[in-house]
């Protein structure tokens, strides 16, 4: 019984000590860690979906709320002046998640592109979302009726691919709902 | 239905957990010189990667999610696997004396097999539902079974066939393993 | 969070030990706590050596009783006294094993052993019953080597594996992978034990020896060097090689490969060089015996086959005790074998190496006398052997046989040797063509007369040895071919003094093969003689086991010989054994050697078991196979000549010993005469062939 | 000093860990597509034994031997979660291209080897001897498999073009069924020199290492594999 209980002892001290030291790693290594995934993930859909600012728009992101969600934002600054921003949002697919990072284009009032950061879609098939034939239909698309043709929209859906590119698309309106709904306080953040 | 039954052969054969995902290649090499005990250790494994997958689960979802240490998986995982491979043993023994006798051996082996460790990490990764890790684990480990039998069978008709002395042995298994990964490749196009 | 952290970890940490915990109490399964104590013991190999699957299971069986703390054959003395220790057992000490390889190969081999395809024995035995000749031979393609878990196995530059004694375990996974039974695990006692199989290795020589001494074996250690390996080597077989060296007839160089060459290997004069060896350091190599059994075992008559049972009864852990009627051991070889050919000292050393292992002697006790077989048992004796040989002449079934001044051979011989002096006369008459009659004529030369060997048929076809026939010549025996004995004419004081005889012609052969003396009738003749002896057979003296009432227990034949079971050679009284002469007639000293053996087998199963096993496939007559008189590729090389020791007068006049023992270099170049025969391989002489290569270059 | 040179060279060529003890496959297939993940798989791996090989020895002593096992997995599992992090925070891209492997380290049985078979016996010092030494050579196996199938896969090594132009770059030996060729190639070849040594030295060749539980050890149950 004694040797058991120091088994258990020893198991358990292992494990708390350990578990402590990780978190303080953890808690030391967070705000790189953040940072590194921003730079490695976001930052190249970023840089395709938004053109023309001489800002870093990650180091410039701020968080909004937005039902109860936070929402990170990353804006694009031309000569001081918000021109662009673009956010980051999930909807389900075929395989699981898709992210899309979606960029507005504050003075047009149009999407200005959008880009496909994680997703697990079946390669060759609703991987195709991410595809440039895709995703350059919502380049330029107004601030509306952003749905597929099958439903009285005007994207074309990947043919095979009915599921991956609904939850693109899906993505994409929940953008432009956070979008329209605090691009008010864009503007006053960034001024 | 359909989607499971997808699930169901696609971790069998199109992403199967040696061939296509390198896991378990320790024990793949390892036992597969003989049949009786590559089929002994095939089952062992299917029903040790299905119970901890699913035990996995549901530490993830009901400890580490809601008290945000999602960075403990890896040792929180090894940790129940590893305590899993024990019980299961203890259990076995004396519960299921006969079952006991044909896999208690192999039982040992598997806690660093990292074909169970990864299953469970990917049904994590893939965010699958309890029901659908079951049956993906249950599934990826009749995978692995089914890639173990099929080389045992080619590594015992090998040791009786004239090869160049160095080729002998373990090199031989792998080249084998290869083509036989080379093989399940055509299984990427039925689903 | 750290702290959070921390205290999951160690929930986790705690809720997994303590729930193995419980479960180990709640799961757990009755086990006598000593078999995981002894499974640590154990080295853990899983080799199976000890008849369990592996290493926990042999746990188990010790902790069950049904094995001894000494069961592993790996783990070393201090891990058993370990386990003894947790069992509260003594460790009874196993006798070392090892794997043996008794196949010789050939240098054939190589042409032998390719099979395309198959690379695993087993599969090529099953694939093409293997060997194109060899029915029995090793495969060569390594099974073994991968088999062996301790590395014991190499394959040798004749694709041939080497065992490595230091680090074989006889776990005796070799023996179940090779498909032809080509490797064995044996220890001391099941070499002594193991009878001749017809699948064995047997070399055309080994198959002929009675005595079935492994003589490829101890030639081969001859050519390495080790002439006490050698000499060990055929100690497992026959205790007197010393004598045999000089009166065995040498039946196995009959069957010698070597003669369609040139002429048979020494095979002989190799045993004799080894022995001498021995004889001449002084010291007799150590013998190992088996731990004592305890078990008590009569020999009665101390020639050669009850010396040769004895010994191995001894060797086998038993305490033989020896009733010999003369005043000294040996038998014939010391009463009916003349001192020159056989010296009465070297002799005396030779059994004085069997006693030392612990035989007692009882001399002058005569059985059926002294000793009968109930007085035996009531001292305790379980088993016992009868060993009395044939000791009585056969008479010449003429008239005038029971004259004064006519012999029996070995009567003469024996008087002679218990130093009797008969008187020889100056003339001398031996009648026969066997060793006895050689022997005794040679004896009489040497005691000053003119002898006479008369032999009913010709030179050829006398059993006694040609060199003995040679010897004889050499030294002035006259020698009568064709000629019979009709009538002994006796003068008036009931004194021979001449044999009327017959000529006699050969006929058509009898059922052994000779021509049949045919008498030429009104052929007589007569020849004077002062002694006559008549050395034409002899058959036992089985009066001793006739009781008061004259019934003998035993069954016997009309050649007075006791009649036993061919295999295991027990009589109809169970527990009593018997062979030498008095089971087979007068033979040789190598088959009652060899038969000694065999009852000492029984006797040792008789004793421990109470069951005898008798093999189905043991080897009696020669291999078909194995037979064959074309050798080719091998270059001739002359047999060595056996010295003299002495000429002249000295040869004729005195008993000193003839015959002497090969140098080194003889002994080393007559053992490379050897080809290695197996059972259908030979070794070639590959110098052989290159004069024909370089004459068709030519 | 030469004792410690002894257990940290052993595994740099005597006992090169997937070659010669062929430990750790499933990393050394998965990860050997390009030589800069080999290296990073590698550096992961030598952080996490030699470490993992320092703590077991400084706890040998105070640890049961029921529970033995499970401690060395502790262990080793909290340095993998501290390389997962410090990979995370210095290398993402890396993180990324190992993706599933850098949490099973932790299963690596070159790690629960080292601890059972080495470290659990031995003093700190050449426990770190050992595991900076099997590390080293694990790291060298798998950095250069990962520029063998680098190079003749995409015709790159450590991403720079290598190749003359014109090169067709065998895609074949990228993916999972090359990853096994020639790991299976790559062993034939070293049993083949190994033949052609012993040859020399006039002994008989030998089938080359075998893939064996019994040099592993992780199982704990060294007696029962």
């Amino acid at each position: 019984m004694k040797e058991m209980i120091k088994m258990v002892v020893v198991l358990s001290v292992l494990c708390a000590i350990s578990g402590s030291g990780l978190a303080a790693l953890k808690q030391v290594t967070e705000p790189i860690i953040e940072e590194q995934v921003l730079t490695y993930v976001q930052a190249p859909a970023i840089e395709s979906v938004l053109t023309g600012y001489d800002n870093d728009p990650i180091k410039d992101r701020k968080k909004f709320e937005y039902d109860g969600q936070v929402v990170m934002v990353f804006p694009a600054i031309k000569d001081g002046k918000l021109i662009g921003v673009a956010l980051e949002t999930a909807s389900k697919g075929f395989g699981g998640q898709i992210n899309v990072m979606v960029g507005f284009d504050v003075a047009a009032g149009a999407l200005s592109g959008i880009g496909i950061t994680t997703m697990k879609e079946t390669p060759g098939i609703g991987s195709r979302v991410a595809e440039s034939g895709f995703t350059a239909q919502f380049q330029g698309h107004p601030l509306k009726m952003v749905e597929l043709k099958s439903k009285g929209g005007d994207i074309d859906a990947i043919a095979g691919a009915t599921i991956s590119s609904t939850g693109t698309v899906n993505a994409v309106q929940n953008a432009l709902a956070i979008y329209n709904s605090l691009k008010d306080q864009f503007a006053q953040s960034w001024s | 239905m359909q989607e499971y039954f997808l699930l169901f052969i696609g971790a069998i054969f199109v992403n199967n957990i040696v061939l296509a995902q390198y896991l378990g290649n320790c024990p793949f090499i390892g036992t597969s010189k003989e049949s009786g005990v590559a089929i002994g250790m095939g089952a062992a494994v299917v029903f040790v990667a299905t119970m901890a997958a699913a035990i996995t689960w549901l530490v993830q979802a009901y400890i580490l999610v809601p008290l945000g240490l999602g960075f403990l998986q890896t040792l929180a995982f090894i940790l129940v696997i590893a305590s899993l491979v024990q019980f299961v043993e203890m259990f076995l023994k004396k519960m299921v004396p006969p079952l006991y006798k044909s896999l208690g051996i192999f039982l040992p082996l598997i806690t660093t097999n990292c074909a169970v460790m990864g299953i469970a990490l990917i049904c994590q990764r893939e965010e699958l539902d309890l029901k659908t890790t079951i049956l993906f684990s249950f599934a990826s480990g009749l995978g692995f079974m089914l890639a173990l039998v099929l080389l045992a069978g080619i590594r015992e008709r090998l040791a009786v066939r004239r090869l160049p002395i160095a080729m002998r042995g373990t090199p031989i298994g792998l080249v084998m393993a290869g083509l036989m990964s080379l093989a399940f490749f055509a299984f990427k196009g039925m689903i | 969070m750290i702290l959070t952290s921390g205290l999951t970890l160690f929930g986790i940490g705690l809720a997994a030990a303590a729930i193995l915990a419980v479960a180990s109490k709640l799961l757990y399964v009755k086990e006598d706590p000593r078999i995981a104590l002894i499974e640590d013991g154990l080295p853990g190999a899983n080799c199976g050596g000890c008849g369990y699957p592996g290493c926990s299971g042999a746990a188990a069986a010790i902790v069950a009783g049904k094995a001894p703390a000494s069961i592993c054959i790996v783990a070393d003395a201090e891990a058993k006294l370990v386990i003894a220790g947790i069992m509260g057992q003594e460790v009874i000490e196993r006798e070392p094993e090892l794997a043996i390889r008794d196949c010789s190969g050939g240098s054939r081999a190589a042409d032998l052993f390719y099979y395309e395809g198959a690379l695993d024995c087993v599969a090529a035995h099953q694939l093409y019953g293997g060997s194109k000749y060899c029915p029995d031979g090793c495969l060569g393609l390594g099974s073994c080597v991968r088999a062996c878990p301790f590395q014991a196995i190499q394959m040798g530059p004749d694709n041939l594996p080497i065992i490595d004694p230091e680090a074989c375990k006889a776990c005796g996974k070799c023996v179940d992978t090779c498909p032809r039974g080509v490797i064995h695990v044996a220890g001391m006692s099941s070499r002594l034990l193991h009878l001749n199989e017809v699948n064995d290795c047997l070399a055309p020589c080994r198959q002929k020896c009675p005595g079935q001494i492994n003589i490829p074996r101890y030639i081969e250690q001859i050519k390495a060097g080790d002439y006490d390996g050698a000499v060990m080597t055929i100690k497992e077989r026959n205790p007197l090689l010393v004598t045999c060296g000089r009166v065995c007839p040498r039946p196995c160089e009959t069957a010698c490969r070597r003669q369609y060459v040139d002429d048979s290997v020494g095979i002989n004069m190799l045993k004799r060089f080894v022995a001498d060896r021995e004889l001449n350091s002084g010291k007799h190599l150590p013998i190992p015996c088996a731990a004592d059994t305890g078990k008590k075992a009569a020999i009665i008559g101390g020639g050669p086959a009850g010396l040769s049972c004895a010994y191995f009864l001894r060797r086998l852990g038993h305490s033989p005790t020896i009733f010999e009627a003369m005043p000294a051991l040996g038998g014939q070889l010391r009463y009916g074998i003349p001192e020159y050919r056989l010296p009465k000292a070297d002799l005396d050393w030779e059994i004085q190496g069997i006693l030392d292992l612990g035989v007692d002697v009882h001399l002058n006790t005569k059985f059926g006398v002294d000793v009968t077989i109930d007085s035996l048992r009531e001292q305790g004796f379980e088993a016992i052997f009868l060993g009395l040989g044939a000791w009585t002449a056969s008479g010449m079934y003429t008239e005038g046989e029971d004259l004064d001044g006519v012999m029996g051979g070995i009567e003469f011989l024996t008087a002679h040797a218990l130093g009797q002096g008969p008187d020889v006369g100056k003339r001398v008459i031996v009648v026969g063509g066997g060793n006895t009659a050689i022997d005794a004529a040679r004896t009489s030369v040497r005691l000053g007369a003119d002898v006479t060997l008369m032999y009913r048929r010709t030179r050829k076809e006398m059993p006694a040895n040609p060199e003995e026939i040679v010897g004889a010549e050499e030294e002035g025996v006259n020698l009568k071919f064709l000629a019979a004995p009709a009538r002994v004419i006796g003068d008036e004081n009931g004194r021979a003094v001449a044999l009327e005889y017959f000529e006699m012609e050969l006929g058509e052969p009898d059922e052994s093969g000779r021509r049949r003396p045919i008498k030429k009738e009104g052929s007589e003749s007569t020849m004077e003689a002062d002694l006559i002896i008549a050395a034409i057979g002899q058959r036992p003296d089985l009066a001793c086991l006739y009781d008061d009432s004259d019934s003998c227990p035993l069954e016997t034949t009309k050649w007075q010989t006791i009649v036993a079971d061919e295999n295991t050679f027990e009589t109809a009284v169970p527990g009593v054994f018997t062979a030498g002469d008095v089971y087979t007639g007068p033979d040789l000293v190598i088959s009652a050697i060899g038969d000694g053996r065999k009852a000492a087998r029984s006797m040792h199963y008789y004793l421990t078991e109470g069951q005898i096993p008798v093999s189905k496939n043991a080897q009696k007559g020669m291999n078909p196979l194995s037979l064959f008189k074309e050798i080719d590729n091998v270059q001739h090389k002359d047999r060595a000549v056996m010295p003299h020791l002495c000429h002249g007068d000295e040869r004729t006049c005195t008993f000193n010993e003839v015959e002497g023992a090969l140098t080194e270099e003889q002994a080393l170049a007559e053992a490379d005469r050897c080809l290695r025969c197996g059972t259908v391989c030979y070794d070639q002489d590959m110098e052989a062939q290159l004069p024909l290569q370089e004459h068709a270059a030519q | 000093m030469s004792k410690l040179w002894k257990e940290f060279s052993k595994g740099l060529w005597k006992e090169l860990p997937p070659f010669k003890l062929v430990l750790g496959l499933c990393p050394v297939l998965a990860v050997t597509n390009t030589a800069n993940n080999g290296l990073g798989m590698g550096a992961a791996v030598i952080f996490v034994l030699t470490l993992s090989n320092l703590l077991v020895s400084l706890v040998r002593k105070a640890i049961p031997a029921k529970v033995r096992i499970a401690c060395f997995i502790v262990i080793a599992a909290s340095l993998v979660v501290a390389v997962e992090l410090l990979m995370q925070a210095f290398s993402y891209p890396l993180y990324q291209q190992l993706g599933i492997f850098v949490p099973l380290i932790v299963v690596n049985c070159i790690i629960l080897g080292r601890a059972e078979a080495f470290a659990s016996k031995n003093p700190p010092l050449l426990s770190i001897a050992d595991g900076l030494g099997m590390g080293i050579g694990f790291t060298m196996s798998l950095t250069f498999l990962g520029s063998l199938r680098e190079i003749l896969g995409q015709g790159t090594w450590f991403g720079m073009h290598v190749t003359w132009d014109g090169f067709e770059p065998f895609g074949f030996m990228v993916q999972a069924p090359g990853a096994f060729v020639s790991l299976g190639v790559l062993l034939a070849l070293m049993n083949f020199m190994e033949n052609v040594r012993r040859k020399r030295r006039g002994l008989k060749a030998v089938e080359g290492p075998s893939h064996d539980c019994g040099s592993c050890g992780a199982c704990g149950s060294s007696s029962k594999c």
